[in-house]
């Protein structure tokens, strides 16, 4: 039963790893779209590796290749690990598109980049949000990912940038940058010797969804909402309990939905005869008309959402 | 003659292994307040017979009678449970544990408590320790003891259960003199109590001491069943193999001259002190004394296991410095050591394995790779030589008896042709058929000149084969005897006396 | 004083360990002398009480099989699938806190029983069957759960009070998770030391032969082992549920079993079964747990703590080695005097 | 005589059938038959080719594994090896270095890694789990010290993708250099473990050590040999992944060393020592391929494929002992 059916156009989608509620909520999108379009039109394959290493998705690629895929959509878990992979699989015809990010520096490896969101104000937005709860002033940390997660530097970089450059955040210092690598159990420590390192830290800013949420559990159990504001980006459904409770104010993400929603009519384009160059332009259903930027991505949200107590109710039953 | 009924009857004992059969229709029983003595050669069938007793094996064929009616026991609880205690011929011990837990460990769960009284528990291994005269205490750890040691704790762990039924597969056998003496005492106040008792043994003058009954096996056949007081050694033997033996051979006195292996002074403290020993080519020579005198200590330091912390060894006039057993094998020693088991042979391997194991270089070609061609005709040449007993030389050594374990040992050693041999008590477990074959050997390697170290508690082995003999009593060495003024009284006293006094006082 | 000495002597091991520990103290100290300030001190300790409880519990487990020469790796995944049961219990039907804890205690130790059963009874080696079990439990807790996690709102109200609430003493606050687990540290040390089963778990770790022949039914005695490491499985899936506050299928006892057996090791349970104390794995995850926390809070760059953490293991060992080679050899040298002294 | 022969070859046969290999070598038909039935796309060489490359840089490791866990020892450290071999080599070329010389240079590395673990282990007696759990974080800590969050690559064009080079084809299928040097190495070690007086050594200090040295065998010698190959081999393997990557990181087969250990038990091996088998290894590295690859093709999910690979492990240790189950439950 492998083999598509006449016409039925197949769709990959590699998340970083099975069991991530994010990637769950991303392949919403894809399953809304299907049912838009016909679900007896499409074959939707959501599969990838239980562990999110570098090149744990390699594999299911050249799987995917294997069984003529239309179109693969991945959240790669590298930025150029998987370069080989990818041209073997254009050599072959099948088109590769990053989803939810991009691979910089190894950009000519795929054919476009869906977006949540454009990456560029991430940064901004967030030193906006942690300076609203902390009254633009005072001490605050930042909570990552890895080490080398690609997303998450960029968007401290570019915090970095605003805090020297904007005078408005003069009064705030960032004390430092700590990891928890994505484990509960890390973010927990790392996060609970931020508290001890600095006893006058203000918030913490966690852009990552393992982060933000083990760093509000750590202040929620501690009592000291009023004393941290925890902040950065995190799933509705994961953080709705510390919304509820005044442990987070506010924090950020984009629509992920969206963006697998996208993606179909981006496969569907594609396979009427759509070229993904930059300029081009496609139709996406209710969300309207796409272009493709210069760098080959498609932004599905231009500036991210903000989610507090007036909306996470509806947020956090749909992701 | 017949006091009691029997507690354990045997009748038709059959029992095979993948097909071959090791027993054939056994019939034995056990008396209360008898001593049954079991003999029989290597490989008869003894030690598989009383598996079959005590629930460790199932008989292929036959029935066990428990006063008087069958059973079947399920496994070596079950028959505990019975009253039937079995002490192994291999010392089984839990090396991590202390001596009480060895003990106690198993069979005292019966009292259903499941907490353990730990003073209590101490003070009766105690008082059971003393009642055994040995030096054994009940906290002592079990690691690291000799193996006289493990096998006393076997014995008393055996008497701890208040058996009815004891059965001693070669008890003695790493025991000497004083220790053979005191188990005797308590075995015979145990019959007084009228336990039943069976024993097994190769050496038949203990045997005629202390058993009442005889069984010979032979092949795993039951070729006889008398009162000891109706036979004498020599109709025993004619019994076990079918023939009989002419007087021992007597070694004729090499008068040493080119030294083979000189020590001076090794000194271990707490081992052994000052051992300083000559050894010529075309020499026998023996080292006698109790246990724990520390005769293996400083032989193992001869060969490198353990060196010594001070002290020269010299071989063929030169100094030489052991650090292993590789220096020690370069320098052309090699022992057989009293641990066959533990240290001696790789029994889940093959025999062929074994044999060859301490000659690899000489089995492989200039690559590295055994030749089949090579070992092959040596392993059979050694096998036949010993007259190990066995299906083929694929066979696990696991699977052989006792004696013919330590027939494979010494042939691996004898494979290695190396000029000194140090024999640590190379008889242990060896029945007098293959004992002579040894003893022949023994001699046979001397004349052809090489250098033999020989340490046994078998007086009777030591005067019979040595030319010179090293008397050790708490790592000293009290006396050197030649041949011409070596008698036993002479070694006993020299065995108990350190420096011109008694030990013990 | 001498009763002291006495008993530094007779706990060499243990001793080492703790002098370790506060080694690592005062290196922390004096790389960065504000971490053993006051207020900070208090907030160090507490992350190291927080990071020991779900380890010690396990490795209390995992001490008991490595004794018997066996070794469990699939209690990661025991933990995910136990902990995934009872939270989808909470998610979807509504169960109780107290309802949930029960059949996660059931689940693990079924689980538990499982590996049990195959090890014991058929005699597979321990390793093969829990890296088989490993990987099945693990699949099995997404397959049930398909792949979506349990969050914080959807577990039963005063599941985290186990680790914000729990006795003072002084002005530390030991939370309950730490009492609880402190609590099972000395059952087992009761256990092992004056149960016969107990020191049964011992008898088959030394010499398994032997205790077969002595009648010590030793497949009752593993599989009752691998199923009590599967009920402490079930306590510390609700243990990590407390400090998390979420089930996830794929982080939930991730790497659990590396940990839980370093700690172990390091408290001297010899891989060669027959050894190990509660107390000795109870400073093993204590060190452990003060490596961990302090690599965070010296503030050691990301990249470098790995290795550190590499090294401090193997610092650890060394260390331990060494003293206790020089200890033999004192002893040896004692016992050699006081035969002298005989003579 | 006669009959004695006669049972000794009847002997020979049963022994050839009892061998523990069998069942992974059935279990392996099977996962092949049933792949194959599941999924068109499996029933390609090309592609089973293409794609299990990566798995025989983990084979090669998982061979001389299998010496390490027939000498009673384990070694958790081969993936950080290889990453930490790969890493100086990457870093070495930066530095400016030749490809040619930091080859040299990135296998020095692996024997170093080796050399840290072997003395360790032999010479100091401490257990080699708890050794390379340890020295596991440190060699991958190293390379994550050096290259932190990056990837080094931008390797000479000849160094790259090494595994593609075709060393004969049949049809589409390409038997390249990796697939191959896997083969040859299996057979290399084959010889060392079954046929040479170092295997013998080997199993002895598996079975037990204490007897091997009175057998005079320089067993720490053995032990050290033993890492020193556990680490060039790795190194070797390093190498190949790096060229097969394009690139290093220091995440480079994060979390494989449970792959190569469950190769290598797959395989027969005893992990208490004293019982390895080269073949058995070797089918088990195939079925574990085969396993992992046609599950995926057939679009089984991640999640059902772990369960499957945990069955199949348990299976293929259940079945040889299903004599037991029927035999009632009496030994110990
Ligand atoms: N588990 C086994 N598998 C196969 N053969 C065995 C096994 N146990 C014993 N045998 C064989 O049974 C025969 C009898 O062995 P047993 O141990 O009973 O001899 P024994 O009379 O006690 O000899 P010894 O005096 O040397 O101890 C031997 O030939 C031995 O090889
Ligand atoms: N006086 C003593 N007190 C306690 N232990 C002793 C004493 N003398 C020796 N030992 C110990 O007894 C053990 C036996 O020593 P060793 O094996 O060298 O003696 P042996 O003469 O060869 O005895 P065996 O005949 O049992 O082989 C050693 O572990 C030694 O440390
Ligand atoms: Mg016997
Ligand atoms: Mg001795």
């Amino acid at each position: 039963t492998v083999s598509a059916e006449e016409g039925k156009i197949k769709i990959y989608f590699i998340p970083k790893n099975l069991g991530n509620p994010y990637f769950e909520a991303l392949s919403s999108g894809f399953k809304d779209a299907i049912a838009e379009l016909g679900e007896d039109k499409y074959e939707y394959i959501f599969t990838g590796p239980a562990t999110a290493e570098a090149t744990s998705q390699i594999e299911y690629v050249e799987a995917a290749v294997q069984n003529d895929a239309d179109a693969i959509f991945i959240a790669a878990n590298s930025n150029d690990a998987l370069n080989g992979t990818f041209d073997d699989a254009r050599d072959a015809g099948v088109p590769i598109y990053l989803i939810n990010q991009d691979i910089p520096g190894s950009e000519s490896h795929r054919d476009a980049a869906i977006m949540p969101v454009d990456f560029s104000t991430i940064g901004k937005a967030q030193i906006k949000l942690m300076a609203e709860q902390i009254g633009y002033e005072g001490e605050f940390a930042i909570l990552s990912a890895t080490t080398d997660a690609p997303d998450q530097n960029t968007w401290i970089e570019l915090m970095k940038e605003v805090l020297a450059n904007d005078e408005a955040y003069s009064k705030m210092t960032l004390v430092e940058v700590v990891y928890g690598d994505d484990q509960p159990e890390k973010s927990t420590i790392e996060m609970e010797a931020l508290i001890t390192k600095y006893p006058n830290l203000k918030g913490v800013i966690a852009p990552t969804t393992v982060g933000i949420a083990a760093a509000c559990k750590v202040v929620q159990t501690r009592g000291l909402a009023e004393k941290i504001r925890v902040t950065g980006l995190g799933l509705p459904s994961e953080m709705k309990e510390f919304v509820m409770d005044g442990t987070c104010l506010g924090f950020q993400l984009w629509n992920p939905p969206y963006e697998g929603y996208l993606a179909v009519y981006l496969a569907t384009a594609v396979k009427g005869g759509f070229k993904t160059e930059p300029g081009a332009t496609f139709s996406a259903g209710k969300l309207g008309e796409y272009t493709i930027l210069e760098n080959g991505q498609i932004l599905s949200l231009v500036d991210p959402m903000l989610y507090d107590i007036t909306n996470i109710e509806e947020y956090a039953a749909l992701f | 003659m017949v006091k009691d009924a029997p507690v354990v009857q045997a009748k038709g004992i059959s029992k095979s292994f993948s097909g071959v059969f090791v027993l054939k229709h056994v019939d034995f029983d056990i008396r209360p307040g008898e001593v049954h003595a079991l003999v029989g050669e290597n490989g008869a069938g003894k030690s598989t017979l009383m598996k079959i007793i005590s629930g460790v094996y199932q008989p292929t064929e036959g029935q066990l009678l428990l006063d008087g009616k069958p059973v079947r026991f399920r496994d070596p609880h079950h028959a505990r449970e019975a009253g039937i205690a079995l002490i192994h011929q291999e010392p089984l011990t839990f090396q991590d544990l202390n001596v009480a837990e060895n003990l106690y460990l198993g069979h005292t769960r019966s009292n259903g408590k499941p907490v353990i009284n730990w003073r209590e528990l101490h003070k009766k291994t105690d008082e059971l320790l003393n009642s055994l005269n040995v030096r054994i205490r009940s906290r002592d750890s079990v690691r690291g003891m000799s193996i006289a040691d493990q096998q006393m704790v076997e014995i008393a762990c055996a008497l701890s259960q208040n058996a009815r039924v004891i059965i001693m597969d070669e008890p003695t056998a790493a025991l000497s003199h004083g220790e053979v003496k005191t188990l005797f005492k308590t075995i015979s106040r145990l019959k007084e109590q009228g336990k039943a008792i069976v024993f097994i043994g190769h050496r038949l003058e203990e045997i005629m001491q202390i058993a009442d009954r005889l069984t010979v096996l032979r092949d795993g056949e039951r070729v006889s069943e008398r009162m000891v007081g109706e036979i004498t050694q020599d109709d025993i033997v004619r019994m076990m193999v079918g023939r009989s033996f002419k007087e021992l051979i007597v070694k004729e006195n090499v008068p040493g001259d080119v030294l083979a292996l000189e020590t001076r002074n090794l000194t271990y403290p707490g081992k052994y002190y000052d051992v300083s020993l000559k050894l010529h080519k075309g020499e026998i020579v023996g080292m006698s004394g109790l246990v724990g005198a520390g005769r293996s200590e400083f032989a193992s330091a001869v060969f490198g296991v353990e060196p010594a912390q001070s002290g020269e060894i010299w071989v063929k006039g030169e100094k030489v410095r052991i650090h292993n057993p590789v220096d020690a094998m370069r320098h052309g020693i090699a022992m057989v050591s009293e641990d066959r088991s533990r240290t001696g042979l790789l029994t889940a391997f093959s025999i062929r394995f074994n044999m060859t194991f301490a000659i690899l270089k000489r089995v492989a070609s200039r690559a590295g790779f055994i030749r089949r061609k090579a070992e092959a005709p040596l392993v059979q040449q050694y096998t036949d030589y010993l007259s190990v007993r066995m299906r083929d030389p694929e066979q696990t050594v696991k699977e052989l008896s006792g004696g013919n374990q330590q027939k494979v040992f010494i042939a691996k050693w004898l494979l290695t042709e190396s000029d000194i041999l140090i024999l640590d008590e190379p008889t242990r477990g060896i029945d007098i058929g293959a004992k002579m074959e040894i003893y022949r050997l023994i001699s046979d390697l001397a004349k052809q000149g090489k250098a033999v170290l020989m340490i046994s508690s078998e007086l009777p082995e030591i005067l019979q084969l040595s030319d010179r003999v090293y008397v050790m009593c708490e790592g000293h060495v009290t006396a050197e005897l030649t041949r011409q003024d070596m008698t036993s009284e002479k070694i006993m006293a020299a065995a108990s006396t350190i420096q011109g006094r008694s030990a013990g006082e | 004083m001498k009763e002291a000495r006495r008993f530094v002597t007779q706990n060499v091991k243990e001793f080492v360990t703790l002098a370790f520990i506060l080694l690592i103290y005062l290196v922390a100290g004096v790389l960065r002398p504000e971490v053993l300030s006051g207020g900070r001190m208090a907030g160090v300790v507490n992350s190291v009480l927080l990071w020991t409880p779900l380890n010690l519990t396990m490795a209390l487990g995992m001490m008991m099989v490595v004794i018997m020469r066996g070794i469990d790796l699939s209690i990661g995944s025991n933990v995910a699938l136990s902990a995934m049961v009872a939270g989808i219990l909470f998610r979807d039907h509504g169960a109780s806190l107290w309802q949930g804890i029960v059949v996660a205690v059931a689940v693990g130790a079924a689980c538990g029983m499982i590996n049990g059963f195959l090890i014991a009874y058929l005699r597979i080696p321990p390793i093969i069957v829990t890296l088989g079990t490993m990987n099945a439990y693990r699949g099995l807790t997404f397959i049930i759960s398909q792949g979506k996690q349990v969050t914080g709102y959807e577990l039963p109200p005063g599941t985290t009070d186990f680790v914000a609430e729990g006795v003072r003493l002084g002005g530390v606050l030991i939370p309950w998770l730490v009492v609880i687990s402190l609590l099972l540290a000395l059952v087992f040390y009761l256990i092992l030391k004056y149960t016969h089963f107990g020191r049964e778990v011992y008898a088959v770790g030394s010499n398994r032969e032997a205790a077969y022949l002595r009648g010590i039914n030793c497949k009752k005695t593993e599989f009752l082992v691998f199923t009590i490491v599967g009920a402490l499985c079930g306590i510390t899936a609700m243990m990590s549920a407390s400090r998390f506050g979420y089930i996830n299928p794929s982080n939930t006892g991730k790497g659990l079993e590396f940990v839980v057996i370093s700690a172990t090791i390091i408290g001297g349970v010899s891989v060669n079964g027959g050894k190990g104390t509660v107390v000795g794995v109870l400073l093993g995850c204590l060190l452990l747990g003060t490596v961990n926390t302090m690599i965070a809070n010296v503030g050691i760059p990301g990249t470098v703590q790995l290795f550190t953490y590499g090294l401090i293991i193997v610092t650890a060992l060394l260390v331990d080695r060494i003293v206790l080679s020089l200890d033999s050899k004192r002893r040896m040298a004692q016992q050699v005097a006081g035969k002298e002294a005989l003579r | 005589m006669k009959g004695l022969d006669g049972r000794s070859k009847r002997g020979k046969l049963s022994a050839v059938f009892s061998r523990r290999e069998w069942v992974p070598f059935g279990l392996l038909l099977a996962t092949l038959i049933v792949s194959a039935s599941l999924s068109e796309s499996f029933r390609d060489l090309a592609y089973l080719l293409r794609t299990t490359t990566r798995y025989m840089e983990l084979g090669m490791t998982a061979l001389t594994m299998t010496l390490i866990v027939s000498a009673g020892m384990i070694d958790l450290s081969v993936p950080a090896t290889m990453c930490c071999s790969a890493t100086v080599a990457a870093l070495a070329f930066h530095a400016g270095l030749p490809m040619e010389a930091a080859i040299p240079l990135g296998l020095l590395t692996g024997l170093a890694c080796g050399a840290v673990n072997g003395l360790l282990i032999a010479y100091l007696n401490l257990p080699s789990m708890i050794v390379t759990i340890g020295t596991m974080s440190v060699f991958r800590g190293i390379s994550q010290i050096f290259i932190g969050d990056k990837s080094l690559g931008k390797f000479p064009e000849w160094f790259n993708s090494i595994e593609k080079i075709p060393v004969f084809m049949i049809g589409k299928a390409r038997f390249g250099v990796t697939i191959l040097a896997f083969i040859l190495l299996a057979f290399a070690f084959y010889l060392v473990l079954h046929k040479t007086g170092f295997g013998r050594k080997v199993l002895a200090v598996g079975a037990n050590e204490q007897a091997a040295i009175f057998s005079s065998v320089n067993t720490r010698r053995v032990k050290l040999q033993l890492f020193l190959l556990s680490g060039f081999v790795s190194g070797i393997a390093g190498l190949l992944t790096m060229s097969r990557l394009l690139l290093v990181r220091y995440d480079m087969n994060l979390n494989s060393e449970i792959d190569v250990v469950a190769m290598v038990l797959l395989g027969g091996a005893e992990i208490s020592g004293g019982n390895g088998s080269i073949i058995g290894t070797f089918i088990a590295v195939l079925l574990v391929i085969v396993l992992k690859t046609g599950l995926i093709v057939a679009n089984v999910t991640s999640d059902a494929q772990m369960f499957m690979m945990g069955l199949i492990l348990l299976l293929s240790i259940i079945i040889p002992n299903i004599g037991k189950l029927v035999q009632g439950f009496r030994d110990r």
